[in-house]
């Protein structure tokens, strides 16, 4: 604590060489407050590490796990067909990298041939050379789903395509889905509960009830007639899910938004001629985030649920989207390839317990309760 | 060391307690919330225990029958001894066996005190039930006529309302039938009234004190910052500031003869309507945490009268004119 | 209604005069929440305030004395829709009269730099993610053209005055004590030089050793810029303390309103009298044995009694109180009181 | 509270046709509808079942466009029993109309009225779902109570990590995982493969009807259970421990009362209000989890009647199961609020 707070908290000053004990803690605002403690939970504060860290990398995924090399030169020309593919869908035709091939080139297979043939031409293959939706049937000796061998350590699935690959771009998916739609059911819920909460009286009646009709459709069931009609893109069934997932927040946000309302500092503002928006929004709402944020892990816990379940019902991202829950189903027909539920039900699983990591320490550091007994 | 009363009452006191020690525990860091509290309760008195928030006074009343919520908190050292054996040394089921029967205790928030899904009568049996053996019947005589005695109407039938139903002056009285009903020889009152309007606040120290006519004997421990009810309502008093007792007397004594600056300053604080008008005398600066107490005097920080030693010398209680005890350094000086 | 002149009174005009002044709060019920009906938490109220006075408000919870100062802070219709606002807040200011009862937002908005307010607790009055400085400097942000400098200097000025250092302005409210809060709530109210303040039991959440600062910190800056308190409190020795004239409030309405020595010293309504009996007094010579017992509780302003509210309580009560709402009469000196019974009684003693 | 419980029933009634409408609005302008599969069994020369499934559905979506070689006598004449003919609101109102009248139409598929199929269906979808939620209520009240009362001790953090790990693991997910080890894959062979029970279960004996019962029931309802395990134990813990931490819990020890009493009596009565008030909800939760599950074990209940009927665009029984579906929140919200009122005396009086 600075000199001034010392000479208020003790108008009387001391005599030298004598030191009272001052309370240890420095100026900061309650966010940075909680984040410090959010950092100081190792389990939860690794587990976000972890988790951010390999969100990251698989963002990079058309780097890491792609059919197509980084880079090929051919005849003195350096090509980059990952990028290229990344960025503008162009493909090489096997024609013009010299591979005797119809279509488009197998990488894998080019560099073979350019290796034999020992001239200036090389290929640098990506790290994990398969990628997510391609039939490595021709490759493979046997039927799919092979089961877990040299070079596909987790298998193929019905259709030959590398399960690891499929799994590393379902992570990418699953997390930015599940980011999008918790994104969206924050946006709904907290824009519905404060306007209830803030406004209060008829607004709060009708729009409860509103709330309440909304509440009561079978969400999954109607879900699925939804997605077996329309057939959305990852985008519209992310804003259909937060269609029926904002409902927990809006009541969370509105009951947040009565406290604080009642409490004296929003009088104060009113009193001293705050606008309506300002009071709404740079009083209250920062006020009342807190629960609400404790919450979004768990939140993005049931998106990621959501996902799988639709994909393993088949009324999730459309094919051939590498998708998890899509590949247990795929195990759910043949059950003796355990490698098609065990893999994605272990990253499914992996990845929950981490964000359940992160959650339970951000309700910690957002919500500390210390219980105590009595006897 | 005990603090006694300028008068002796004949007989042993009813409860010693003798260097009370309470610690609090939060984040790492010790708040010596008690640290040293004696005191003897004599029958038929009523004590008084005054202090600002942070003085330990609650805390006090509360270890007393070991009702400290763990954690945080922990009685650390001390004696409380209540017919011969030590309260704090005994197994805990013994305790049990005290509370409600010999000591009562009444709190300071009447809307949450009571249970919500149970009625009133339910509650206020509990104890007959348990420390008294009563048959339901029995018991269910004894709770309206306890309930009638604090001032409930119709108090037969209110017996199957819940808490809800009554206001919060009412709670209160359900409060004191229920902690009465055994007839106990100790009530601790903390904050009785505090939480209440003032024409009610009157009705229910009114009700607590009728407790030493219905019980020859009994005795009172009333927990409260306001000096007025102490001196509307008690014999003697102890006043606690930052964990420890700072002066002990009898009320007229105390309000006569004011020794500790604290005291002195607290008197000061309260408007006198001779005195309108007039600026008040204030003490300076502000209630210490109790995380933050100085090492000597636990006033010296606010102190007017305050010398380099207080800062680093805690003074000890000492009884300057018969049965008033102070804790400072001046009044050493004068002895 | 005649002025009772005050001690500090400055004669002439009242700043504020309140006039059936009645506030009723909307009870829903039913299946499409319709209005089942009315608390009267204000219910035809009158009085007024003098240029540099303070006028004390006492009553017991639930009698309508906190809401009697949110109605003037027109506080209340942007926080509880369908409230029912009746009779008149005359206001004077410098660009004239004015009756906040009946004001639209915008006419409203640059009076609030002129009226102000103290609350209760001083932990929820203060935004927890604001620091110091930004709550004090939010109404002169509002209603000042000053620059972002010159803005500061001035919560510098007003913390200073206020008793707190200029390094505290980056802190946020939860590293302070409940004093230093109230402390910095004043310095709030105080930004805009308002002329009347509206002090919510500014004291009754510190300790006592805290409050006498807070009460002198009030007086002081009452001296000091010419401010006019509208004091509300439930500890009658405090209001007796700082204010100069004292209204009594039961149940929604007043019981009576005099000089704060004729209430205090000398109350005439039942209740009255029966408030101060009941304050206990920090002196164990003067116990009170002659103290007036009331029976039973306040009822809930939902079923209020008919005729004079006080009736099922009072030693005095008559069937005729049942019949009016007894209004407010001068007993003497200024001296207003809502009971025809004392009045009666009074007028007879002197006659 | 008469008018709480009187708004609550009102509710309903808009919220029913809400969701309906909604619905029906649906299977009214998407492609590959009813009209469409019979148009293409026509062509295909009539004939009712055959390829079912996607495959089905999926030609059906490809024929939608060259629909012109059926006479237009014929379709209008299947558009008039579809009730296509009408607008929407009309034929929606019709519709209501049967609705009430407890008539929910014909699946084209199965060729028997929606009623029979899904009163067929529905004891076996509660079945699982009550066995599954009584077992979670079982397992969870007592977990979560003896986890409070032993708050921090490594009983508590053992058993939070098992919590943590149902948590991460959805029923169904479950469910395939039990399939594969034990079903028989490559495996153990411990279960059977689902369904409600074994072929020929009705000439069995009663030793090995239950048996077969049980066998067939364990899976499912570990499934079932698990999806609500970790919510409801962490919500009955900190319940708990809410209510021990409160003031009428001191009163009750300054009473003198034994700790046993003050927990189990006092404070478990308090906390157990909103975990009673949950087993409303439930209802909803255990339909939801049959669709998933009944898919998962191929358990003829409601929830796979539902999704086959979604996948053959068969939209009387669509439709039908989205009535009951919806019904049965409906009543268990309706249930949770009469719960509340139950075990809450505030709530009773005021």
């Amino acid at each position: 604590m600075s000199t001034a707070a010392k000479t208020s908290a003790h108008p009387n000053s001391p005599p030298p060489g004598v030191v009272v004990p001052e309370s240890r803690e420095e100026s900061a605002s309650v966010l940075v407050r909680r984040w410090r403690k959010f950092k100081s939970m190792k389990r939860g504060w690794y587990s976000f590490l972890i988790l951010l860290s390999l969100y990251a990398l698989s963002l990079l995924n058309p780097l890491l796990i792609n059919q197509r090399a980084l880079i090929v030169s051919h005849q003195g020309e350096l090509r980059f067909p990952a990028v290229t593919e990344w960025f503008t869908d162009r493909l090489y035709a096997a024609k013009d990298l010299g591979q005797r091939a119809i279509g488009e080139c197998n990488y894998r297979k080019l560099k073979e041939q350019y290796d034999a043939a020992g001239g200036d031409d090389w290929v640098l293959l990506a790290p994990y050379p398969f990628g997510p939706n391609e039939s490595l049937m021709e490759e493979l000796e046997g039927r799919p789903p092979h089961p877990p061998q040299q070079g596909h350590w987790l298998g193929t699935d019905d259709r030959g395509r590398d399960v690891f690959a499929r799994l590393a771009y379902g992570f990418r998916i699953s997390i930015s889905f599940a980011l999008l739609v918790v994104f969206l059911d924050y946006l709904i819920g907290v824009a519905a509960g404060a306007t209830l909460g803030f406004f209060g009286g008829r607004v709060d009646f009708y729009g409860q009830r509103l709330v309440e009709i909304w509440a009561a459709i079978p969400f999954l069931y109607t879900v699925i007639i939804i997605e077996s009609t329309l057939k959305p893109g990852l985008f519209m069934l992310a804003v259909l899910l937060a269609l029926f997932g904002w409902v927990g927040i809006s009541y969370y946000m509105r009951g947040e938004f009565y406290r604080e309302k009642a409490k004296d500092y929003v009088a104060a503002a009113i009193a001293q001629g705050e606008s309506r928006m300002s009071i709404m929004f740079t009083h209250i709402l920062p006020n009342s985030l807190t629960p609400i944020i404790s919450f979004a892990p768990f939140a993005i816990v049931g998106s990621i649920t959501a996902l799988v379940s639709l994909d393993f019902l088949g009324f999730g991202l459309q094919p051939p989207t590498p998708s998890w829950g899509e590949l247990v189903n795929q195990g759910k027909q043949n059950i003796q390839d355990w490698h098609l539920v065990t893999f994605p039900l272990a990253a499914l699983f992996a990845t929950l317990m981490l964000v359940v990591f992160i959650g339970e320490a951000v309700r910690e550091a957002f919500d500390p309760k210390t219980y105590s007994r009595l006897r | 060391m005990s603090v006694q009363p300028a008068q002796k009452p004949a007989g042993a006191p009813l409860l010693q307690v003798k260097n009370l020690q309470t610690h609090f525990a939060v984040g790492g860091m010790v708040a010596k919330a008690v640290s040293g509290v004696s005191f003897d309760l004599h029958k038929g008195e009523v004590l008084g225990i005054v202090g600002e928030s942070g003085s330990g006074k609650s805390v006090t009343a509360l270890s007393l029958i070991r009702l400290i919520p763990d954690p945080p908190g922990k009685i650390v050292g001390g004696e409380v001894i209540f017919n011969g054996q030590d309260l704090l040394k005994m197994p805990i089921e013994d305790v049990r066996k005290i509370r409600g029967r010999d000591i009562g205790m009444i709190f300071q928030e009447p809307m949450t005190s009571l249970n919500p899904v149970f009625t009133i009568g339910k509650q206020v049996m509990e104890p007959l039930l348990f420390h008294e053996k009563l048959s339901k019947a029995e018991a269910r005589n004894r709770a309206i006529e306890a309930l009638a005695g604090v001032g409930i109407p119709d108090a037969a039938r209110r017996l199957d309302d819940y808490p809800h139903q009554f206001s919060g002056g009412m709670r209160q009285r359900v409060m004191i039938a229920m902690m009465m009903v055994c007839n106990p020889a100790i009530l601790i009152a903390d904050e009785p009234s505090t939480a209440l309007d003032v024409t009610i606040q009157a009705q229910v120290l009114e009700l607590m004190l009728d407790l030493r006519r219905k019980r020859e004997g009994a005795a009172i421990i009333l927990i409260t910052h306001d000096l007025a009810v102490v001196a509307e309502t008690c014999d003697r008093v102890l006043v606690m500031y930052g964990g420890k007792v700072q002066e002990a007397s009898t009320v007229v004594d105390l309000f006569e003869n004011p020794m500790h600056p604290y005291t002195r300053g607290l008197m000061k604080s309260i408007p006198h309507a001779q005195d309108k008008g007039k600026r008040l005398t204030a003490i300076r600066g502000n209630v210490p945490s109790i995380f933050d107490l100085p090492d000597g005097c636990k006033f010296c920080t606010r102190c007017p009268d305050v010398m380099d030693r207080c800062w680093t010398v805690e003074p000890e209680l000492r009884e300057v004119t018969p049965g008033h005890w102070v804790r400072c350094h001046l009044t050493e000086d004068k002895k | 209604m005649t002025a009772p002149s005050g001690v500090h009174s400055t004669g002439g005009e009242p700043l504020l005069d309140v006039q059936d002044l009645q506030v009723h709060f909307p009870v829903h019920g039913g299946v499409f929440s319709r209005v089942m009906g009315w608390v009267k938490a204000v219910d035809g109220v009158s009085f007024h305030v003098n240029p540099g006075e303070t006028l004390g408000f006492v009553g017991e919870s639930g009698s309508g004395k906190t809401t009697v100062g949110r109605a003037i802070m027109n506080l209340l219709r942007p926080m509880t829709p369908d409230v029912h606002l009746g009779g008149k807040i005359l206001f004077r200011s410098e660009s004239g009269v004015f009756d906040l009862n009946n004001l639209d937002r915008a006419t409203m908005h640059p009076l609030r730099a002129e009226i102000s307010m103290i609350f209760q607790d001083p932990y929820s009055s203060l935004n927890p993610r604001m620091t110091v400085e930004q709550i004090v400097d939010g109404p002169l942000k509002i209603h000042t053209k000053l620059t972002r400098q010159e803005r500061r200097d001035r919560v510098l000025g007003i913390l200073d005055r206020v008793g707190l250092q200029p390094q505290y302005a980056n802190r946020y409210p939860h590293e302070f004590s409940g004093g230093q809060r109230q402390r910095i709530g004043i310095a709030r109210a105080l930004a805009t030089r308002p002329k009347l303040v509206i002090a919510d039991e500014p004291v009754s959440a510190l300790d006592v050793s805290v409050r006498a600062q807070v009460i002198n910190l009030m007086q002081d800056l009452q001296d000091e810029f010419k401010l006019t308190y509208l004091f509300v409190a439930h500890d009658l020795s405090v209001v007796h303390h700082i204010s100069n004239r004292i209204a009594v409030m039961y149940l929604g309405s007043l019981a009576e309103i005099g000089t704060s020595d004729q209430v205090y010293e000398a109350p005439v309504h039942p209740y009255s009298k029966a408030l101060l009996s009941a304050v206990p007094q920090p002196d164990p010579h003067r116990r009170r044995s002659d103290r007036i017992r009331l029976q039973g509780d306040i009822p809930t302003p939902l079923r209020k009694p008919s005729g004079c509210g006080f009736r099922t309580r009072c030693p005095v009560a008559q069937e005729r109180c049942a019949a009016t709402v007894p209004p407010l009469v001068d007993v003497g000196a200024g001296q207003m009181v809502a009971c025809p019974i004392v009045a009666e009684q009074r007028a007879q003693k002197s006659a | 509270m008469g008018a709480y419980f009187a708004r609550r029933f009102l509710l309903m009634i808009p919220t029913f046709l809400g969701i309906t409408f909604m619905v029906f609005l649906i299977t009214r302008f998407v492609p590959g509808g009813p009209i469409e599969q019979m148009v293409l069994q026509l062509e295909q020369g009539g004939g009712k079942g055959g390829e079912t499934g996607a495959a089905a559905t999926a030609g059906a979506a490809q024929n939608t466009g060259r629909g012109s070689r059926i006479p237009p006598e014929v379709m209008a004449e299947l558009n008039k029993k579809f009730g296509f003919d009408k607008p929407v609101p009309v034929a929606y109102a019709h519709w209501l109309w049967d609705v009430v009248r407890l008539d929910l139409g014909k699946s084209y598929k199965y060729d028997t009225p929606v009623i029979d199929l899904v009163t067929a269906r529905f004891p076996v979808s509660i079945y699982f779902g009550l066995i599954g939620f009584t077992l979670a209520y079982l397992v969870c009240i007592p977990l979560g109570v003896m986890k409070a009362i032993h708050h921090g001790s490594a009983f508590d953090l053992v058993s939070s990590v098992v919590v943590f790990v149902g948590y991460s693991i959805p029923g169904w997910a479950l469910g395939t995982l039990l399939l594969v080890y034990f079903g028989g894959g490559s495996f153990w062979n411990l279960i059977p493969l689902g369904g409600f029970r074994s072929p020929g279960w009705e000439q069995m004996d009663w030793w090995n009807k239950i048996t077969d019962q049980v066998h067939h029931t364990i899976a499912p309802v570990i499934c079932f259970a698990i999806g609500s395990f970790a919510t409801l134990t962490v919500l009955m813990k900190n319940s708990l421990m809410e209510n021990l931490g409160q003031d009428y819990v001191r009163t009750a020890f300054a009473k003198g009362l034994p700790e046993k009493r003050v927990i189990f009596v006092h404070a478990l009565r308090n906390s157990l209000i909103p975990v009673c008030t949950g087993l409303g909800h439930a209802i909803g939760i255990i339909m939801a989890g049959s669709y998933l599950i009944e898919f998962t074990f191929n358990i003829n209940g409601l929830g796979l009647l539902g999704y086959n009927s979604v996948i053959e665009r068969d939209y009387a029984v669509v439709m039908g199961v989205l009535v009951i579906n919806t019904l049965l929140v409906l009543v268990g919200n309706m249930l949770s609020d009469v719960l509340y009122v139950v075990v809450d005396p505030r709530i009773r009086f005021s």
